[in-house]
C-alpha cells in the first residue's frame, strides 16, 4: 500500500497548499478556528512538512484536522503562497478514504454530514433548502424562522420564490433528468465511491460497538 | 516602483448578457433578494439575464464539508457551464459567495493544470454527453450591483442618510471570505480592502466605518454550522465581530454573502438569548442587509415583497431613518389573507404590529 | 417566548490579549530575577531537563506563559522541577534558572 | 603606474551619491583616478540623510555623513547633482551617459552606486500603512527621532504601546521579495531601545520570525534590549493591523512559541520596510537602461565569487554597495574598496591590450 505521504501528494490540493512553510504563524493569527479551538494551522503545516508516516497517521486519526472552518483567510496572507486550508482538504479526504476518520469524534461526524448534506444534493439538487432547516435542530434560527416555515409557499411565493414548485425560479423542483445527471457525475468522478468509503467506516463502527 | 495597490484594483465587469446561477442559502433564507435582483437587472436596467431551470447546487457547501471529491465538484461546475454554453452565454453571474469562490478555484486549477480540464471534459461527456466552454467573465452579483451602482443610485429616491438629521448612516461591511480572500483578482479591491460593498454604500451616501475585526470570518465554518453541537464555533466568531463593531455604533451591517447575511442576523438573536446582550443601544440589534436587499430598498421596492420580514433583526428602525415608507399591516399578510405573527424573542426587541 | 435550549454555547476568543498589563506578581518575579528577560526560547533548557522527560516542564515555556498571566498554572508546572541545575549549565544566555523556577513555583497556591 | 598614464576618457563615472558612491569615489580618487559623481538629488547622502543614529553604537548619522562629504569635498570630486542617469550607451570601450534625451557626459568606466529603495509599505495592505496614521515605517521613525515628524500619539501618552514588525516586504513571495534584507532585525532592536529610552514606561514588542543578528555586537544589542530595556520579542509574523479604539491600532499575530493567536492594542506600529531594488537594469547589446523596477525585480547581478562588482555581461560596468543586495554601512565601505581595486585592474587590462 502506498504511503500516506505519497497518497497525499496525489491530491493536487496538497501540492497547491504546501510548498515550504516558514513557521511564521501569520495563518494562525487570523484563523477563526484558532480563535475558538485549541487548534493551530501552522503546527499542522509543520507536522506534515516533516513527512513522518506515524505523525501523519495520528493526524488523520485525530481531531485537529476537523477544526478548520474552510474560510481560507489563511490563503490571503501566507508570505510563501501556501494554503493551510487546502492542505486540510487533502488531509480530510485521505482520512475518510483510508478509514482513519472513525477514530476521532469530529471525524465520525462526517457520516452524519454525508447522509444529510450529501444525500440532499442527489435527492433535491440543493445542498440546503428550507425544509431541511427544522426548527427543532435549528433553534438559533429564531421565532421568525418557525413562522416562515409555517407560512411556507404563501410567504416564499410572495417573495418571488417558486418554493418546491414545478417550473422556473428559486427553490424550484428539479426538472426530470437533472438529478440523474448529477448522480451520473457522482458515479463517474468517484463521488459515490467516496461516500461508500464513509459508509464502510460507519459499518466498522457499528461492528465495533455492537456486542 | 509604481505600486500596484489591490485597494485600487478595479475588476472588469461586462455590461450585459449574463447566465445566472442561484445560491442554496439565499433561496432558503432570503428568497426575495434573488427575485429583487433579477427584477432590478431585467426590469429597471433592461439587462439580459438568463436562467436555465436545469442548473443545480454547485455542491460547494458539501465540498467545503469535505463530502465531495474535487473531481466531482469540478464536473458539476462543468455541467453548469455546459448549460451556459448551450444558452449562448459567456458571462456567468453567481449569487452565492461560496459558489463564486468555487468557480474561481476551478477556473484557476484548469488554467494551471490543463490536464484536469481535459479530464473534466471527458468525465462530463461520459456522464451526461455534455460539453462546455469556459466563461470569459465570472461575476458575483455584488460585483454587478457595484458596477451598476451609479445607474441604480440615479434611479433611487432614497439615500443612506438619516432623513430627520441629515446625518450619513454609519455602515459596517462584511465581505464574504470566499469573495476575494482566495483569489484577490476575482473581486473589486482585492483581499484586504474589497470595495465592492463600501463603494456601494458610499454611492448611496452612507459613511463607511472601518472596525478592527472587519476581515474576520463570520464563522460559518461549513461543517461547524451544519452540526448543531459545533455551532458554538460560528456563534463565537460572529460574536468577535459584533464586539468589535459595537463601539462604532453602526446603523447597518452590509454583506454580499448569503451565509454571512443570515449568520450576522440570526446570531444577534441567539447571543441576545444566551447572554442578554445586544450590540446596539436600544436592544433591537443592528440591521443586516445584503447588496441586493440594499439596492432594492434604495430603488423603492416594497420591503415585504423583498422578504425583509424574514430577518430576525427588524429593519423598521433603518427604514424609518432613511424615510422609506412601508405598510406595517402588510408585513405579515399573505396572499391567502392575514397570517399569524412570529413569536417574540425574550431579549431582542422586535416590532410586531 | 421562553429561551430555547440551543444545544451549543459561545466561547470567548482564545487569542492572548497582550494589551493587558503584567500582573503585579509577575512583575515581582521579573524584578527579583532580571536574567529571565534574557531568555530567547532556544529550548536548550528543555532539551536537557531531567523532570521534562516525564512531566510537562519546559523552562522556556514557563517564561513565555508567565507573561500571559495564568500564574497558578505556571507555578504548578514549575513545581515539577527537581532543581538538578543542568539547564543552568547549558543556558547560553546565563539565565539564573534555579532562582527563576523557585520564584515561579511560589506563584502557585500552597498545597493544602 | 599612476593616473596620468591613462587617457582622459579613463575617467570613472559614479552613479549615485550615497555612502556607496562617495566611498567608491574616494577609493578610486585615492588610487589616482579621475572620478565624478552623478546624483539624482540636489544633495549627497542617499538614505543616510534621513537617518538619526546608527547601529550598533548609536553614532549620529549626520556625523558620519559629514565626514564622508568632507573627504569628497577635500578631494575635489566633481559633483553632478540633480542629474539622474537613466541610460548608458556603449561608445567604443566606454560609455555615454544620458538622462532622457539629454547627454550628461562620457566615461571609460561606470560604477552603479545608486543603492536600494525601501519597500513601499503600502503594498503590504493588511498593515494599513498610508491609511492609519499610527503606522510608520522604520524610515519614518528615524524622521521622528530627528524631530522632522511628530509622534503619532498624543503627548499625554507616557506609556505608549509600540510594536515593531520585522520582515515587511522581505521574505515575502506575495510581495515579490523573497530575500532577507538582513539589517532590519538589528534596526528594529536599535529603534525599540531608542523608543524605550525616550518613553521608559512604554511597552515595546518586536514581532519577528528569526532574529538575524549577523554583525559584530548585534546579538549583544538584542540581549541588552531584552534585559536592560524590557523589549518583548514575540516570535510570529504580524497578520494584520486594523483601527482599534480611539487612535489606536488593533493587531493580530500568533505567538508561535506558545502556539496561541494573540491580539494587542498599539499606539504606534513600526514596519521594518526591507531593501528592494531601486531600479531595474535592462541590458541590451550596446546600451544599458536603468528602469523603474517591476514586481519581483532583482538587484544588480554581478559576476562570480571572485569579482565584487563587475556587472554580468557588461565590460566596463561595475556595481558598488547596496544596489547589489542588502548591505550594512561597513559592508558598503568595504565593498567600495574592493570595487575600486577591480576597476583599477580593468583599466590596466585595457591599457595592456592597447584599447585605451
Amino acid at each position: 500500500m502506498a504511503s500516506l505521504l505519497s497518497q497525499l501528494k496525489d491530491d493536487i490540493r496538497f501540492s497547491e497548499g504546501l510548498s515550504a512553510c516558514m513557521n511564521c504563524g501569520i495563518c494562525t493569527a487570523v484563523c477563526p478556528a484558532a480563535a475558538y479551538f485549541d487548534y493551530d494551522p501552522r503546527r499542522i503545516c509543520q507536522l506534515v512538512q516533516t513527512g513522518d508516516e506515524q505523525d501523519l497517521e495520528n493526524l488523520l486519526k485525530g481531531e485537529e484536522i476537523w477544526m478548520c472552518g474552510q474560510c481560507l483567510s489563511c490563503k490571503a496572507r501566507c508570505p510563501r503562497g501556501n494554503v493551510p486550508g487546502y492542505l486540510i482538504q487533502a488531509l480530510r479526504k485521505l482520512s475518510q478514504q483510508s478509514g482513519h476518520f472513525i477514530h476521532s469524534r469530529e471525524g465520525r461526524k462526517q457520516i452524519r454530514l454525508k447522509r444529510r448534506i450529501g444525500h440532499s444534493i442527489l435527492e433535491t439538487g440543493y445542498c440546503v433548502h428550507p425544509q431541511m432547516v427544522e426548527p427543532e435542530t435549528h433553534p438559533e434560527q429564531g421565532p421568525v424562522w418557525v413562522w416562515a416555515l409555517e407560512q411556507g409557499a404563501d410567504l416564499y411565493r410572495r417573495c418571488g420564490s417558486n418554493y418546491y414548485g414545478e417550473g422556473e425560479g428559486g427553490l424550484r423542483k428539479m426538472a426530470p433528468g437533472v438529478l440523474d445527471e448529477l448522480e451520473a457525475i457522482f458515479e463517474e468522478t468517484g463521488g459515490l465511491r467516496f461516500w461508500e468509503a464513509i459508509e464502510r467506516g460507519a459499518e466498522e463502527l457499528k461492528l465495533n460497538t455492537e456486542p | 516602483m509604481t505600486p500596484l495597490l489591490w485597494k485600487d484594483y478595479q475588476k472588469e465587469v461586462p455590461d450585459n448578457h449574463y447566465f445566472f446561477v442561484r445560491s442554496c442559502i439565499r433561496q432558503t433564507f432570503f428568497p426575495g433578494a434573488e427575485a429583487a435582483l433579477l427584477d432590478i437587472l431585467r426590469n429597471s436596467l433592461g439587462l439580459d439575464v438568463f436562467e436555465d431551470r436545469r442548473h443545480t447546487t454547485c455542491t460547494g457547501i458539501a465540498y467545503h464539508c469535505d463530502l465531495v471529491p474535487l473531481e466531482t465538484i469540478m464536473t458539476v461546475i462543468a455541467r453548469q457551464l455546459s448549460l451556459m454554453t448551450e444558452a449562448g452565454y459567456r458571462h456567468l453571474l453567481v449569487s452565492c459567495v461560496t459558489s463564486f469562490g468555487i468557480y474561481l478555484e476551478m477556473l484557476d486549477m484548469w488554467q494551471h493544470h490543463p490536464e484536469m480540464l481535459e479530464q473534466t471534459r471527458e468525465a462530463l461527456w461520459k456522464s451526461t454527453r455534455r460539453s462546455f466552454e469556459l466563461p470569459v467573465a465570472l461575476v458575483h452579483t455584488s460585483d454587478l450591483v457595484y458596477h451598476l451602482r451609479k445607474p441604480i443610485a440615479d434611479r433611487s429616491p432614497h439615500r443612506l442618510v438619516d432623513k430627520s438629521t441629515q446625518r450619513a448612516l454609519r455602515v459596517v461591511d462584511h465581505v464574504g471570505c470566499h469573495y476575494a480572500k482566495i483569489f484577490p483578482a476575482g473581486g473589486f479591491g482585492g483581499a484586504e480592502f474589497p470595495s465592492v460593498l463600501s463603494g456601494l454604500a458610499e454611492t448611496f451616501g452612507g459613511e463607511m466605518v472601518d472596525y478592527p475585526e472587519r476581515r474576520h470570518c463570520c464563522g460559518f465554518g461549513f461543517r461547524h454550522y451544519l452540526l448543531q453541537e459545533n455551532r458554538g464555533y460560528s456563534l463565537s466568531n460572529s460574536r468577535i465581530k459584533f464586539e468589535s463593531m459595537e463601539a462604532f455604533a453602526p446603523d447597518l451591517i452590509l454583506t454580499n454573502c448569503p451565509g454571512c447575511n443570515m449568520f450576522l442576523d440570526r446570531w444577534q438573536y441567539t447571543l441576545a438569548e444566551m447572554s442578554g446582550k445586544t450590540y446596539d443601544r436600544e436592544g433591537k440589534g443592528i440591521p443586516v442587509l445584503s447588496h441586493e436587499e440594499l439596492a432594492a430598498l434604495m430603488l423603492g421596492r416594497d420591503p415585504w415583497t423583498l422578504g425583509l420580514q424574514m430577518h430576525q433583526v427588524q429593519l423598521e428602525p433603518l427604514l424609518d431613518k432613511i424615510g422609506i415608507a412601508y405598510q406595517a399591516r402588510q408585513k405579515y399578510s399573505m396572499l391567502a389573507g392575514a397570517a399569524s405573527l412570529p413569536g417574540e424573542p425574550s431579549v431582542l426587541k422586535v416590532s410586531f404590529q | 417566548m421562553p429561551k430555547p435550549d440551543f444545544g451549543f454555547a459561545f466561547a470567548p476568543n482564545r487569542a492572548l490579549d497582550l494589551s493587558a498589563p503584567l500582573l503585579p506578581e509577575v512583575q515581582v518575579v521579573l524584578e527579583a530575577e532580571p536574567s529571565i528577560r534574557a531568555c530567547m526560547a532556544c529550548g536548550q533548557c528543555a532539551a536537557v531537563c531531567t523532570a521534562g522527560a516525564f512531566t510537562p516542564l519546559a523552562f522556556y515555556r514557563l517564561v513565555l506563559e508567565l507573561r500571559g498571566g495564568d500564574v497558578a498554572a505556571v507555578g504548578e508546572r514549575a513545581r515539577h522541577c527537581m532543581l538538578c541545575g543542568k539547564c543552568q549549565m547549558t543556558c547560553p544566555r546565563g539565565v539564573n534558572i534555579r532562582n527563576a523556577v523557585l520564584l515561579m513555583a511560589a506563584l502557585a497556591p500552597p498545597k493544602p | 603606474m599612476n593616473a596620468s598614464e591613462y587617457l582622459p576618457n579613463d575617467e570613472v563615472a559614479i552613479i549615485g551619491g550615497g555612502p556607496a558612491g562617495m566611498q567608491t569615489a574616494l577609493a578610486l580618487s585615492e588610487r589616482g583616478f579621475s572620478v565624478r559623481i552623478y546624483e539624482q538629488k540636489e544633495q549627497l547622502g542617499g538614505h543616510l540623510k534621513g537617518w538619526h543614529h546608527l547601529f550598533p553604537h548609536g553614532v549620529a548619522a549626520s556625523d558620519l555623513l559629514g565626514q564622508l562629504k568632507e573627504q569628497v569635498l577635500a578631494r575635489a570630486v566633481p559633483l553632478h547633482l540633480g542629474q539622474s542617469v537613466d541610460r548608458l550607451q556603449k561608445v567604443g570601450a566606454g560609455w555615454a551617459l544620458w538622462q532622457g534625451e539629454r547627454p550628461l557626459g562620457r566615461a571609460g568606466v561606470v560604477v552603479l552606486a545608486n543603492g536600494f529603495a525601501l519597500f513601499d509599505a503600502r503594498r503590504k495592505e493588511e498593515y494599513g500603512y498610508g491609511l492609519y496614521p499610527s503606522v510608520l515605517t522604520a524610515a519614518d521613525l528615524e524622521a521622528v527621532f530627528r524631530k522632522e515628524q511628530p509622534w503619532p500619539f498624543g503627548s499625554d501618552r507616557m506609556a505608549p504601546q509600540v510594536g515593531f514588525v520585522h520582515c515587511v516586504g522581505s521574505r515575502d513571495l506575495k510581495c515579490g521579495s523573497p530575500h532577507c534584507s538582513k539589517l532590519c532585525c538589528v534596526t528594529a532592536v536599535k529603534q525599540a531601545m531608542a523608543v524605550k529610552s525616550l518613553f521608559p514606561e512604554a511597552q515595546v514588542y518586536c514581532f519577528y520570525m528569526d532574529l538575524r543578528m549577523h554583525g559584530l555586537e548585534y546579538e549583544e544589542l538584542y540581549r541588552k534590549a531584552q534585559v536592560d530595556y524590557g523589549v518583548r520579542f514575540i516570535r510570529g509574523r504580524l497578520s494584520e493591523a486594523a483601527p482599534g479604539q480611539g487612535k489606536r491600532l488593533h493587531v493580530k499575530a500568533e505567538d508561535t512559541l506558545q502556539g496561541r493567536p494573540l491580539h494587542l492594542q498599539l499606539d504606534m506600529l513600526v514596519l521594518m520596510s526591507g531593501m528592494v531594488p531601486a531600479f531595474l537594469l535592462e541590458q541590451q547589446e550596446r546600451a544599458v537602461f536603468l528602469k523603474e523596477p517591476v514586481f519581483g525585480s532583482g538587484f544588480v547581478p554581478v559576476q562570480g565569487l571572485l569579482a565584487a562588482g563587475s556587472v554580468v555581461q557588461q565590460e566596463g560596468l561595475f556595481a558598488s554597495g547596496a544596489c547589489k543586495g542588502p548591505a550594512t554601512l561597513p559592508e558598503v565601505f568595504a565593498d567600495a574598496s574592493a570595487v575600486a581595486r577591480e576597476v583599477e585592474q580593468y583599466l590596466k587590462s585595457l591599457k595592456a591590450v592597447g584599447h585605451a
